[in-house]
């Protein structure tokens, strides 16, 4: 198992209560893989179905193997400008 | 400078950036706070960001609108806590022509609201609060 | 506040002028004084208006802008003689919605232009000068 | 005869050496009567062959009868903005 952090904002950090989270995967995990454990975790269960993850400030697809050194960020739609 | 800013944004200084002697038409966008959102009475919001992220993003707008066009951009975008009537986002190109200044202005603030990772807060007189969803304008 | 001016243009001041708390978007455009025209070095350049006509056109433009769209608009022009890099012509638009905003500020530039009896008379490094006349850019 | 009063500026006003000058036109005369007044004065063979006439503010076609107390003026092709 490796270790991931991953930062969380706006609603998504109020949903589970933190502006960062740890989750534990397989080695090889993907980014689905993340976002099925960070479901697993108080209010994770709150966000949705498909939540933008971004790996190293770019956007990921569910099939990409992350890295325990990656940045880690899950976005909530964005609402600048 | 950075494109991320916790003060009150000056505008000017970004078309003062922008204005060259070869650029006589400046073009400017101004995104302010206003004082009711979908019929409820707005109070004050809180802009949060992806700071790394978004100085990046913020970053390649400004540079993919001066490789799309002959001009100069600047851009900031307010985080923290904001009043009605303050500045959110400003834009300022400097252009050879209107034409092309016009164009990348408006480009860049879609693009801004695309793809740089920021969040508002309202705040309502009701005391009420909520993360406002993105909506089309 | 006359449309025409002998002095520097505030352009931040006419955006305060449209700014509202229902107007979350304000677009302008400056059009300042380039030191190359035609590939010819410019020193300087004199405006000269017919200035009853002149502010008469600016106030009909104004008027027929706030009619074609829900929007607050500002404009001065400036006259006399003016130095590399000055404001010649400053529009400001109040908006709700950037769509308006935008093509109500393109569409004042554009009346200006067509409308205004204004004429500019260029000076070059070479000494000499001339009324230049209107171009399409 | 009537007394006309002509506005000049920019081009104009050089070519005819001021900025206001002076015609003489019958009773009922017409925009294009102005005009070619106008082009009898020192200078005025330089004009354009249609150039712009505006009375009281507003452009007037060659047709139009003017009037001793209308405010004439000719405008060479804008160049404000």
């Amino acid at each position: 198992m490796t270790h991931h952090r991953v930062l969380l904002f706006a609603r998504y950090a109020e949903l589970l209560g933190a502006g960062e989270v740890a989750v534990e995967l397989s080695h090889d995990a993907t980014a689905a893989d993340c976002i099925a454990a960070l479901r697993t975790l108080p209010g994770g269960d709150l966000l949705p179905s498909h939540p933008v993850l971004v790996r190293n400030h770019a956007i990921v697809t569910g099939a990409v193997v992350l890295d325990p050194s990656d940045e880690l960020a899950l976005l909530p739609p964005l609402a600048g400008g | 400078m950075a494109f991320l800013t916790s003060d009150l944004i000056d505008a000017a200084a970004l078309s003062r950036d922008v204005g060259a002697s070869h650029h006589g038409a400046i073009t400017t966008f101004i995104g302010s706070v206003r004082d009711t959102h979908n019929g409820r009475a707005v109070v004050r919001l809180t802009y949060t960001a992806y700071h790394a992220m978004a100085e990046l993003e913020c970053a390649a707008i400004v540079r993919e609108a001066e490789s799309r066009w002959p001009v100069r951009a600047a851009l900031q975008h307010r985080v923290g806590d904001l009043q009605i009537g303050d500045a959110a986002v400003a834009i300022a190109i400097g252009a050879g022509l209107r034409d092309e200044g016009f164009a990348a202005c408006r480009w860049v603030i879609e693009a801004v609201k695309r793809r740089v990772p920021i969040w508002k807060q309202e705040f309502y007189a009701d005391g009420t609060d909520a993360w406002v969803d993105p909506v089309t304008l």
